[in-house]
Parts: structure tokens; C-alpha cells; sequence
């Protein structure tokens, strides 16, 4: 099973997890990001490359199915304008190992992260706008996995 | 002469004022660098977004690539910052 | 927050989960293990040691928490006579970091399989049954964490 | 003389035949191998499930130890197989 959307409306985390359970592999894994409050933020905007993220998400979950012996990849990241504490991106993964599992959950987020075509830009409550910077770590981080 | 469309995202997009252009695509033996310095060279948000080039990404037809790479037979060009997806 | 539970009914994965998002950290990693079927195997029976359960687990989620910057952990294990499909265990975890979220999970579940007084036997259909035995893989990945 | 429970589990409880008993407990510097050799030479569902005691784990107290761990003034010993949890 291999789901990557691309959306501007929430999901259902239950939903996703329910499908991958039902694939019989025994280890379901998963990541969620939600935005983070604080700091006067009140909305985070999320820009992507329409033509090319779902291509590219496809490109690192089929990396990742032949990495690890999978029976199901979901990966749904979403776009436009979010508020704190709704939910951005989940990737859930099943399979009969937890170790498989567990390690191409971290690999995929890891990749989005570095990999998938969005930027992120924060509004604060005094109207002042940020485009968030990549960190090296996050590069860091996913080149980690080659 | 070929077209190149070349399509913006986040600050460069703001920077430059639009989101895509379409320009008569230079020898295919350019690369992406020299390319973006002729931009550059029209001034305005232009000279402001492609003023150091190393805070700049760019994909060819869909796919990352660095700026080194020579534009060939490209269709479409995206520039943008570093990605913060996830 | 920390949520330790050892029971026999089943949970609500979506429910666990939303509280550890209401967490506001940004990051929720999850794993859920359930009952492989196949190969005849009709009821996995989960059998524990109820005085030390509770406590061990406390224990392994304290380390975690001491471990990494953690804002919630939720560990959910049955016991009991479960079908193949069944969801057996369950581990929640939310930080600021997402490196810390994914890492704790994975550390928790490894700890798990490990360290909980948990014995499982497998039920047939041809009336045989087994006692599941500890792979020396999973002692090895949980003292990889030491 | 003090008692010590003694709780079993999975395919120990099982050979044994009961889950849990009494017993006094045995001086202090008694390990806990000794104990279980002393229990196996009871013979029948003992010997068999206290055979080979590289396949049995235990706990004193609720906390795991290891075979060579004097008994002390431990209350509650468990003995069982290596665990299958999570």
C-alpha cells in the first residue's frame, strides 16, 4: 500500500493508522507534525511546488519501500495556511519488523524535511512575517540516511 | 527559439514580485548559475533575490538540481530557498 | 505528561494520539504492534506479572523522560487473549524535537520487548500452542541504547 | 523463619503447575540458582522446568536481577522465561 497526498485539508490520523493496521504486519510507525504555538505566531503558511511535491513525496516513499521491507507507506503533507496546533505532515509506515517500521518513519520525515518542495512562513500577532530558514541539521540529518 | 518557463517560491517569489515568467531559453551548454546572474542583472527584486547565490536551490523539470548544471533542453526552471517542509 | 496503562481491553490509538498533539510540541512519533495472523494462528494469549507491570513500565518511560526532552509519553499494553489483528502495545511520544520523538519511541518499544514481564503464547488452529521465545535480537537492540 | 513467595510464569507456571507458593525463606547469602537447584531436586513438573537454568530469568522484589543475586531478605521471588513483550 503506498498513499502520498498533498492537500490543504486536515486528515484523520486514526483513519491512516486503521489502513496500515489492517495490512497484518504486526509494527505500524508513525510521525505527525503539528505547528507549535508560541512566540505570538499566529498562523503558519505553507507554500509548495505544486508540479513537483506529490512527484518528489512519491520519489522518497518508493527510496524508502525499497529500503526497508514495507507493507504500507502513507505520507500526507498539507499546504496554505495552518494554525497553531493543526497538523502539517504524518508519515506512517507498517511492516512485520518494528525496526523497519520505526527506522523508514524517521527516514521519510527526515527527507520531507530536506527533500520535498515547501517553505514554511510564520505570522506573528504583531503582523511582522518570517520565512522560516532551513537548518543544516535538517540536510544533515537526511543525507545521514545514504 | 525554445521557451523556458521559470517559476519562483517563497521569498525569491516576493522578492522578484511574480510567481513565473517564460524567457527564450539561452544555449543549452548554460548553467544554471550564469543564468540566474543575467537575471540577476535586470535589477530591482531581481538583484535583491539573486544576490548570493548560495542561498538559492533550483529544480529542473521537477527535479533538484545544483547550479552548476547547465540548463540543456529545459522546459521548466524553479528557483526558490532551501526547502522547510516536514 | 506520562500515561502507563496495562490492560485488557483495547485502545483508541486516535484518542492517545490527540492528547500527546494537545501537547503543543510539534512533534508526536507513535508505535502500534498488533497480532500477526497467518500460519494457523488463531489467539495470541498475553500473560504478565501484574504486581511488577505497571512499575516496570514506569521505570523504562521514566528513563526514557530523563533520556530525552520529552513533553508526553503514553504507553498502552494489553494482556489477555487477543485475535490475530489485535493491537497488543502501543507507545506515544511528543516533543519539540522531532530527533527526540522518533528516538524515545523507538527506545521505548525496544525496552518493551526487553524489560516488561509480558510472555506471549501462540494458540493454532490445530489446538497446538507455543510460548513465543525471546529473540536474542531484541535483548541486544535494547542494551544498544545503554 | 520469614516466607518468601515464589511466583511463576508462563512455560514455568505451566510445568510447575501452580502459579504461586510459600515457602520459608532460606538464609540470606542463598543465591537465587542455589534456591531454584533446591527446588528443582524436588523432581517431576521442578526438575523438568528448573533443568537448564540458562533458559530462566528472575525478579526479587519486582526488580529483575540476575541468578548469582543472593536472596536476602527478599518477599517475592519470580521466576519465568526470558519475556516476549511489546
Amino acid at each position: 500500500m503506498k498513499r502520498v497526498n498533498v492537500q490543504s485539508e486536515d486528515f484523520n490520523v486514526a483513519t491512516e493508522l486503521a489502513a496500515l493496521e489492517a495490512l497484518g504486519g504486526g509494527g505500524i510507525a508513525s510521525f505527525t507534525g503539528v505547528v507549535r504555538g508560541g512566540e505570538g505566531l499566529i498562523a503558519l503558511e505553507l507554500e509548495h511546488y505544486p508540479a513537483m511535491t506529490a512527484k518528489q513525496m512519491e520519489r522518497i516513499v518508493d527510496d524508502a519501500m525499497s529500503r526497508w521491507p514495507l507493507l504500507g507507506v502513507t505520507v500526507i503533507h498539507r499546504f496554505g495556511r495552518l494554525d497553531p496546533g493543526a497538523r502539517i505532515v504524518m508519515v506512517g509506515t507498517a511492516s512485520r519488523h518494528r525496526g523497519a517500521a520505526l527506522e523508514s518513519c524517521a527516514f521519510l520525515i527526515d527527507w520531507l524535511k530536506s527533500d520535498a518542495p515547501f517553505w514554511k512562513k510564520e505570522h506573528f500577532a504583531d503582523g511582522a512575517t518570517t520565512w522560516v530558514a532551513a537548518r543544516e541539521e535538517d540536510a544533515a540529518k537526511a543525507k545521514g540516511w545514504s | 527559439m525554445a521557451q523556458l518557463s521559470i517559476v519562483y517560491f517563497a521569498w525569491v517569489r516576493e522578492m522578484i514580485g511574480r510567481d513565473e515568467e517564460h524567457i527564450d531559453r539561452p544555449a543549452s551548454g548554460t548553467t544554471l548559475a550564469e543564468l540566474i546572474a543575467s537575471l540577476g542583472a535586470r535589477g530591482g527584486g531581481y538583484a535583491q533575490a539573486f544576490a548570493d547565490p548560495s542561498r538559492l536551490r533550483a529544480a529542473v523539470d521537477q527535479h533538484f538540481v545544483s547550479l552548476d548544471t547547465p540548463i540543456g533542453e529545459a522546459r521548466e526552471l524553479a528557483i526558490f530557498p532551501p526547502v522547510t517542509g516536514g
